[in-house]
């Protein structure tokens, strides 16, 4: 199927992501992180990105080792199962690929961030991270009447996978959240990656499941396993033994080059990755499906 | 140490025990998951979890996870939503007990998973808050778990991510923190706890094998001994069953992680 | 099916909903209006109620002219097919059959003050509003540093009407969400009223569509039809004439008292109410099932 | 009057002509519904509808619609979701075009749907604003469509609830509006525009069957009448053939409502 807004990733990222661009990824936390679409921003040398995301399991270390990054408005960069994101302690630590700025947050202030951008309010105030020093390093942060005034996060672009999706980007989504559906309406565009492209009829057969309104997509991309390492779910699992190595891999900026070359800048696109990845060990075999559920109206 | 267990396993028994039957937990990364799912199992059929990327369950799955994302911490779960859905729940002051992994700590209980030295440029830099601050500020008790060793356990965190007790007692009343602060920290050598209404750390139980003098030898600070000081009771057959269940290859529990 | 939190809907109003309680209903607007609830509320002869809500197609006016509530907080009151509440009428322009307090809102404004409660936040601020005089009649409203400030709005109660639940309130609500899952979230109880009462292997297939958690869940009163004379999708219709019949005799105070004895107070519960609509020409036949969803695992 | 239409159904087919094609629409309660799908059917194929319930659509249902929660409003909607969610969109500017239904009006296109007299005893009460005021205040412009009467069409509104344009063309601006304000008032007599960047009514079109004597004395104000004054361009076939398709039984649109 094509038409509509369906392109390749390579598309996508060229049209879509300009260098300096900001850019929220890995919405739902440690599932269906849109690593396929971070390796093309690597493979495409984009440069000065802002990236935004509550925590970032993997990808934003690679994207900051690759030396696509400028600035991190997060509020964890690192490796859930492993530990430390090693390219982003190079990078703070010592200026290596390039010096970083760093804004923290909280991964609940991410979320009203968003939510702020999206209702377009001036702040959200709250009492999340009152008395933490998180504060004093985010200058969009500020304590007024004993409450913790958050500024909204517009990211100029929001890239998410989704299991399904029309070529008008009407994406259905299901497992954890995250803060997806607030990155979605407070980002200036999106781009859907998807694990199926579906008929149009298949997601307006459940209006509730779409995810946010199609004006805000600008490209639909059909990118079957484009989540790999992480989990996605009623496709893959998560490929915990891919962490590991990268973690023991990235701990050395020779080490991190290496894996580099050999995943992201060696291969043309995600399905040349793929063929390098033994998926079937991944592979969600059993079906659980969802209860039906009747629209009906007359 | 003994053979029949590990120290990781020592503390994930440790840490479920920290969870009483029917609480709202907090779960975060790593090893808590798999504390929650040992108190599950065993003593706290009826303790609901909460996961900050948007999900709550009411038992754990019976099956390995590597992260709190792991699709079988889907299947079963009475709801799968929205982050902001469950921190409003915590904000609410719904959430009984938290857990935060932690990198550094004070004897206030502060927790540092940011900067080890100056942020601008640090020492070392670690992965940030997470989810970590919101459950420090927001729920009604929080517990950390950390490896016992002098740089971790510090007299003064030098980046204040979580907050504990500040400087003391009532610091969180006077900055307006809504949540109790801290109740715990389970380190490979014991089990610290906090005076009622909060304050300094002291050191509860020191786990089977360990003597005060290594304890006081680790820890950064001049520590405060419990009068009833104790040994941390060892993990039952029964936890020990369920953690190797639930963590069959030792990914969470082996002696080298 | 029985156990868990399920009772009748006397018993949950008597349970849960006291005199002076403040409750939300009718929170997906025109849709899923919790006629039921709201006429025992009448039978039950509560007194004092504070009603929150968006609009309220026709259940908040039959409440007020009742004598039941004491204070109004919604955007809009009245009959969205026939124009004017001629009961809320009646209560603030001659105080009949008792004064009522109004603190206006608008449909936003009535959002952003449930999430405010639902995240704990002191005020959420807002450009809409901006130049309206609900800024006047509304003392929860006030403009600081040009962004209007919308205090929380707790409800103690939410009543919801969702076509199915399961014994502990794990509840599917499908089509327009209004501001449902707000007034769930920001209540300090709901009541959740269903279509269908199902066994918690159905809601528990599709965590995704559970509306909000069941710990804040405190009856389920199996109630199906309860929603008539407003629509619920998948099941019912809306009953135009029955909506035109309330205006027309609720215009004056007799004919509202009638129309009272009639549907309200001389019929013991909502099953004796269904057996004096014309229930068939309402009802949905045509089946419209959404496209399958697979939660697979593993 | 003519007897080919309903003075309700020239109303619908001018309010349809106020949607462009491919623009975003909040539509309101009541007619604006069924012009919405006038317009949609007729010269509008692609203009979406936002409905404040929680609703996106691209098209308008085949059938009659009571309310914009019918059934029908609700398959093949693009997006069925939460209030706050339609209500973000217009907030970031992206609604072109709101529909108000209003009860009483001003020269600078204030909406009073709220209370005639002191509100806290009033003459009468209105129902209120829903999301009369969100419209007003965020959308980029808007239309209201009301019965022309002295008592609709007034000098002054007693009390603002969608505000239009205060008290001259830059009031919006001091105030901090973000949208653009009212852009048309269509009555049962005429089609009431707005100057450029906002003021005060003037009259533009006439209906077929009225004379401009008649729409004088039917306002509460000295009315400003354009230069090129000219007549409302009549509903066409094909505009009248949708109407009493999507009403049949002229629910909105009988000379009697």
């Amino acid at each position: 199927m094509t038409g509509g807004k369906v392109m390749t990733m390579a598309e996508a990222i060229s049209r879509l992501v300009p260098d300096g661009a900001s850019v929220a990824m890995g919405t739902c936390l440690e599932p269906a992180i849109p690593f396929a679409a971070g390796h093309e921003l690597i493979r495409q040398r984009r440069r000065d990105l802002t990236l935004i995301g509550p925590i970032s399991d993997g990808l934003f270390d690679q994207l900051i080792g690759a030396g696509c990054v400028a600035r991190i408005r997060a509020a964890w960069v690192g490796n859930v199962s492993e530990g430390l994101g090693h390219c982003y302690r190079r990078a703070t630590e010592r200026g290596e690929p390039r010096q970083i700025e760093v804004c923290d947050y909280s991964n609940f202030a991410v979320s009203l961030a968003l939510w702020a951008a999206a209702w377009n309010a001036p702040y959200l105030p709250t009492r999340t991270l009152l008395g933490s020093d998180i504060l004093k390093t985010n200058p969009d942060l500020e304590v007024v009447d004993g409450a913790v005034r958050v500024r909204p996060l517009r990211p100029d672009v929001a890239i998410v996978h989704v299991q399904r999706s029309d070529p008008e980007g009407r994406a259905h989504l299901w497992g954890p959240l995250g803060v997806t559906e607030e990155a979605g309406l407070a980002a200036r565009r999106i781009i859907v990656c998807c694990e199926e492209l579906v008929e149009p009829e298949v997601v307006l057969s459940d209006p509730n499941r779409i995810l946010f309104p199609d004006t805000k997509v600008a490209a639909v991309v059909h990118e079957p396993g484009g989540t790999h390492p992480s989990p996605l779910q009623g496709h893959w699992r998560r490929d915990h033994g891919a962490y590991r190595e990268y973690a023991r891999r990235s701990r050395t900026a020779e080490g991190y080059r290496e894996w580099l070359e050999e995943w992201v800048l060696g291969v043309p696109d995600r399905r040349a990755y793929l063929e390098r990845v033994d998926r079937e060990r991944l592979r969600v075999r059993e079906r659980r499906l969802a209860a039906p559920v009747d629209y009906g109206d007359e | 140490m003994s053979e029949r267990y590990t120290a990781q396993e020592l503390m994930v028994a440790a840490a479920a025990r920290e969870i009483k039957d029917g609480e709202l937990v907090f779960v975060g990364m790593r090893l808590p998951i798999l504390a929650y799912g040992v108190a599950h199992h065993t003593h706290a059929p009826r303790a609901r979890a909460l996961y900050e990327l948007g999900l709550m369950r009411e038992q754990a799955p019976d099956a390995f996870l590597g992260t709190m994302g792991d699709p079988p911490n889907v299947v079963g779960a009475l709801w799968a939503t929205r982050m902001s859905n469950v921190m409003a729940l915590m904000a609410q002051g719904e959430v009984d007990l938290g857990f935060i992994g932690g990198a550094e700590v004070d004897r206030f209980g502060n927790l540092n998973t940011s900067y080890i030295g100056d942020p601008s440029r640090p020492r070392t830099k670690l992965p940030g808050s997470g989810g970590g601050a919101d459950i420090a500020i927001l729920s009604r008790r929080w517990v950390t778990l950390m490896r016992h060793e002098p740089r971790r356990l510090v007299e003064r965190v030098s980046y204040v991510t979580s907050p504990g007790y500040g400087d003391g007692p009532d610091w969180r009343r006077r900055h307006g923190l809504p949540g109790g602060g801290p109740a715990a920290i389970v380190t490979t050598l014991g089990v610290l706890r906090f005076p009622e209404g909060g304050g300094e750390a002291y050191l509860a139980t020191i786990h089977p094998g360990h003597s005060l003098e290594e304890v006081r030898g680790a820890t950064g600070w001049d520590l405060t001994v419990a009068d009833d000081l104790g040994p941390t009771p060892e993990p039952t057959d029964e936890e020990l069953a369920w953690i190797r269940r639930l963590d069959p290859d030792g990914f969470w529990t082996r002696a080298d992680r």
